[in-house]
């Protein structure tokens, strides 16, 4: 397995950093070498933010940003219409989004698979956050693991418990509720 | 013509800050720096210096207030040694990054602890890639001449960095010596006030300082490193508009003396070269041919013209009055670095000496150059030929 | 009118020197909610103007406020100064 | 249209980085209604080193000057000399600062500026905390407070040093004129800069600046905070004019510390023991003040006041 780039997209207080920690928590009970780190900048409540996640079963000795992602995960929707989320991607990857509307809605070219998932629905349902501020992060890796087949979900859960702060039953909740309901296109979207 | 007086090198300092009639000086006292600034004291209390003299509580501060007054356009100077320098660390990559042509005069010292209050030039020598021009002087006729040359050529649109000009603490601050004072007009004439880019203005829009990230850090840097380089250029261009003016000039970048010839060239800075020029000369009129070479400007660093040293002597020697705990001495590192680069290979050898105001007397010297005629070079590379060790009884 | 970031060692100005003002580029996407103005019930007091950290509500011709929505961040704290009631924060769209 | 009760111009701008709801902004936005367009502005590392966002930004019309860390007190003496030089009379100097800038790090600098008498206005913006950083504690964050620092766990570790009273340190400086501000009262905030404008030599101002993520409250309550700090005595305002103590607002009935403190979730931790102890610490302040206020009635240490000074 060559080793496998993801890019987070998110604000400040969404929890993309936290994300791909859980990320890289649960590809590391599967035995796999990882990774993770944000792109350290002016972190503010609100300001759009990067985080990254490599997963290889080969130790990774890569000390730069992603910048040609296998996959990309974007943790709120208005950042497609402001930052260049799919930059750089590899062609055949996945877009990952969080969004009420369906993968072929979305609204920006992809070369690979789309999938989307409603996790600040989700969040608010499970009573992640505030209105103004839901933490969607375990929601998107719930999807995550179904649509990308990189993990179990078994281990994203377990990942979940080690790493947030507080709710962990119901962040676990909110990730298997997004693993159910994530829509995964199978075509390219043009 | 000017006045020939009998001054101190502190004093040639102060009386160049007033003929360059600076703006704003901002100082803390610290021997053996202290008679610089009450010298510029006394100036501004008798009104002979209409300047802004502002006593602030810290080195660190020091910096930072010429900082500020040349953001808006002020012409400003400040003088410092050792631990005060020291201090100003973090200033000094802050007045390169701000573009800020402040002159400061340093009085070279040892570094505590132990206390030590004389010369040495690792205050300095620790401060080299902080940004600023760095120039150590031999004479304190030099130390004036430089310093006004230092206005004029930090403040060059195509340079616009901060300048360093050394002296050697009590050798030169505090050696009373005859010195030619330039007249006002004349100075006037050779530092006439230029307005300055990219200074705050009241009433305009715009920021110093800001924040960069990495997309844009090193591209910005890079332009700092381009002024450095053209400063090589300025500082050229300068000693000869000085030596025009004034009749005088103080051997440019690096001034070989007597290595026509030479078995062995020993590279000194500072008042070391002085003495270093007595001992070459008897050793000349002994038949024994060796040469020296002053190496007057630190940074930017005289790559081209140090590597043109080995093409006078198959033997080179750097007299380092200063050591970088791990390897050697800062001088010699950079002198071999460069020759190491190119077509000739000499024998380098870094000679550690004078450290806390141990005087480089001439039989010290003379030692060195019989070190470095001696042997097919197999000694030491780095050594401390005045150290003081039982077993040698010296 | 969004500015092209610089990039190249030539676009440098010769010192750290920032001149382009930040309301050249809106920070809207910050916001997951919005404020909305009730005129009806406004007394136009000018509080949310007074209180704004991002300066994002200005006065229309007859002093009604408006919210200037490519700054408004949607920190709630127009709503939650205004003393009639008349300002209420709606999720974005 | 009610007319304006501050000045409408505005020389901050609109698209800064602020968080959503962010005291500091307005700190800025009413000194800069305070001081007017002919003002310099130098700044050390805080929040307010990185508002402006990326290079070629800036946000406040007004020139603004980076400075070091440790050195703001440095800088304002720097720029007066420097104008003076340049022949501009009628600019203010402005540093602007945040509280562990300045009662910390940047304390030695400011004590200097005081003492040689630098004519500038310092302004303190007190979010309680190195925010920029990551809300670790500073010297100004109260007692009892959780910080990244006194994160309290089970051994208890929260702030338990009082804050620093930057107030009385500047004050033995005998300056011509120190206040304290909220951004809760813009109306006296504003009052207070313009008053402090007009008087040479150092002057000082302390304003009380919430900051949402690292008080840990919803962004909208920040002007709420900020109002409810002086309503309960524990950020009264007040001014030191030429020496002498003059408290702005005393409240018939002070609202509970409780109140105040309930809101926060840095002090979420706290029993009913831990706000009874602060509420007792606030009371006493609050006593010591108008003690304060009587007795440099009639025997204040006036400022020394040299026209000529710089």
């Amino acid at each position: 397995m060559p080793v496998l780039e993801i890019r987070f997209h998110g604000r400040g207080g969404q929890g993309s950093v936290i994300a791909a920690e859980i990320l890289a928590r649960a590809a590391f009970k599967e035995g796999k070498n990882v990774q993770s780190f944000p792109f350290f900048g002016v972190e503010r409540r609100g300001a759009p933010v990067t985080a990254f996640s490599r997963i290889s079963d080969r130790p990774i000795r890569l000390r730069t940003s992603i910048t040609t992602p296998d996959i990309v995960i974007v943790l709120d929707p208005a950042l497609l219409k402001t930052v260049p989320v799919t930059a750089g991607a590899k062609p055949g990857g996945l877009l990952l989004v969080n969004t009420e509307r369906t993968p072929d809605r979305v609204g920006i070219p992809f070369d690979g698979r789309v999938a989307t998932v409603d996790a600040t629905a989700i969040a608010t349902a499970h009573g992640l956050g505030s209105p103004t501020q839901p933490i969607v992060n375990t929601a998107v890796l719930g999807a995550f693991a179904k649509a990308s087949a990189v993990v179990r979900i078994e281990s994203v859960v377990a990942a979940i418990k080690e790493s947030v702060p507080a709710k962990w039953d119901e962040n676990a909740a909110a990730a298997e509720d997004a693993y159910e309901k994530v829509l995964i296109a199978t075509e390219a979207v043009a | 013509m000017g006045t020939k007086e009998i001054v101190t090198g502190n004093y040639a300092q102060s009386y160049a800050a007033k003929l360059a009639r600076v703006d704003v000086i901002s100082a803390y006292p610290i021997t053996p720096q202290t008679t610089i600034v009450e010298k510029i004291a006394e100036f501004v209390a008798e009104g002979k210096l209409d300047a802004d003299f502002i006593k602030v509580e810290s080195e660190h501060s020091a910096l930072q207030a010429c900082l500020s007054a040349s953001a808006v356009g002020a012409r400003t100077y400040t003088a410092t040694s050792s631990q005060g320098l020291l201090l100003m660390h973090e200033l000094l990559f802050w007045a390169a990054g701000q573009r800020a042509p402040v002159v400061m005069g340093v009085v070279n010292r040892a570094v505590a602890p132990p206390w030590s209050i004389w010369t040495d030039h690792t205050d300095t020598m620790a401060q080299r890639d902080t940004g600023w021009i760095q120039v150590y002087c031999e004479s304190n006729q030099e130390v004036l001449d430089t310093t006004l040359m230092a206005f004029r050529f930090a403040e060059r649109e195509d340079v616009r960095l901060p300048a360093m000009v050394t002296e050697d603490a009590f050798y030169l601050s505090h050696t009373m010596e005859s010195v030619d004072i330039p007249r006002q007009d004349e100075v006037d004439a050779w530092l006439p006030r230029r307005p300055r880019s990219h200074i705050l203005e009241i009433g305009k829009i715009g920021r110093l300082g800001s924040f960069m990230g990495p997309d844009l850090y090193m591209e910005f840097r890079y332009t700092i490193a381009q002024a450095m380089e053209q400063a090589r250029r300025a500082i050229l261009e300068t000693e000869a508009e000085f030596e025009s003016r004034f009749k005088r000039s103080h051997g440019g970048f690096v001034e070989p003396y007597r290595c026509d010839g030479a078995d062995a060239v020993l590279v000194t800075m500072g008042t070391a070269t002085s003495t270093a020029r007595e001992v070459v000369d008897s050793l000349r009129e002994k038949g024994r041919k060796v040469g020296l070479a002053k190496l007057r400007v630190f940074r930017p660093f005289p790559a081209k013209e140090v590597r043109e040293l080995a093409g006078l002597a198959d033997r080179i020697g750097v007299l380092d009055r200063s050591y970088g705990f791990g390897y050697g001495g800062p001088a010699y590192l950079e002198v071999a670095g460069t020759l190491a680069g190119g077509p000739r290979k000499p024998l380098l050898r870094d000679f550690i000496g004078g450290l806390g105001g141990r005087d480089l007397t001439p039989p010290v010297i003379e030692g060195m150059f019989d070190a470095l005629l001696a042997g097919n070079g197999d000694g030491d590379e780095v050594t401390w030929p005045d150290l003081h060790r039982a077993e040698e009884g010296v | 009118m969004t500015r092209k970031p610089l990039r190249y060692v030539e676009d440098i100005p010769g010192g750290p020197f920032a001149t382009v003002p930040t309301n050249e580029e809106g920070t809207a996407g910050w916001r997951t909610i919005r404020p909305v103005i009730h005129l009806e019930k406004c007394t136009r007091c000018n509080v949310c103007w007074k209180f704004c950290p991002d300066v994002a509500i200005d006065f229309d011709s007859e002093g009604f406020p408006v919210v200037l929505l490519d700054f408004c961040k949607g920190c709630g704290i127009c709503a939650n100064e205004c003393v009639p009631k008349a300002i209420t924060m709606e999720r974005e769209e | 249209m009610a007319r304006l009760t501050i000045p409408k111009e505005e020389y901050m701008l609109p698209g800064h980085v602020g968080c959503p709801g962010c005291g500091a902004t307005l700190a800025m936005r009413y000194v800069l209604k305070g001081v007017g367009p002919r003002a310099i502005i130098t700044v050390p590392a805080c929040c307010w080193a990185v508002m402006s966002g990326a290079f070629p930004r800036t946000c406040v019309t007004v020139p603004f000057l980076d400075n070091a860390f440790e050195a703001t007190g440095a800088s304002i003496s720097g720029l007066r000399a420097g104008l003076d030089k340049m022949g501009v009379k009628d600019a203010t100097v402005v540093g602007f600062a945040g509280d562990g800038g300045t009662v910390d790090i940047g304390l030695q600098s400011l004590s200097g500026a005081l003492e040689r008498r630098t004519d500038a206005i310092y302004v303190m913006y007190d979010n309680e905390a190195y925010m920029n950083t990551g809300i670790q504690r500073s010297g100004s964050t109260p007692a009892g407070a959780w910080t990244s620092t006194t994160q309290g766990g089970k051994t208890g570790d929260w702030k338990r040093e009082p804050k620093k009273d930057i107030m009385a340190i500047v004050a033995a400086h005998r300056v011509p004129y120190a206040a304290t501000v909220s951004i809760g009262f813009p109306e006296d905030f504003v009052k207070k800069v313009e008053k402090a404008k007009a008087i040479r030599g150092p002057r000082f101002i302390h304003v009380f600046s919430p900051c949402p993520p690292g008080w840990k409250y919803p962004p909208e309550k920040t002007i709420e905070i900020a109002k409810m700090a002086v309503e309960s005595n524990v950020f009264p305002l007040y001014e030191i004019v030429d020496g002498r103590y003059v408290v702005n607002r005393k409240p018939g009935r002070p609202r509970p510390v409780a109140e105040y403190l309930k809101v926060q979730g840095r002090f979420g931790h706290l029993h009913p023991a831990g706000v009874e102890a602060m509420q007792q610490e606030v009371d006493a302040n609050w006593r010591r003040l108008l003690a304060l206020e009587r007795m440099t009635a009639d025997a204040p240490l006036p400022a020394v006041r040299d026209e000529a000074v710089r």
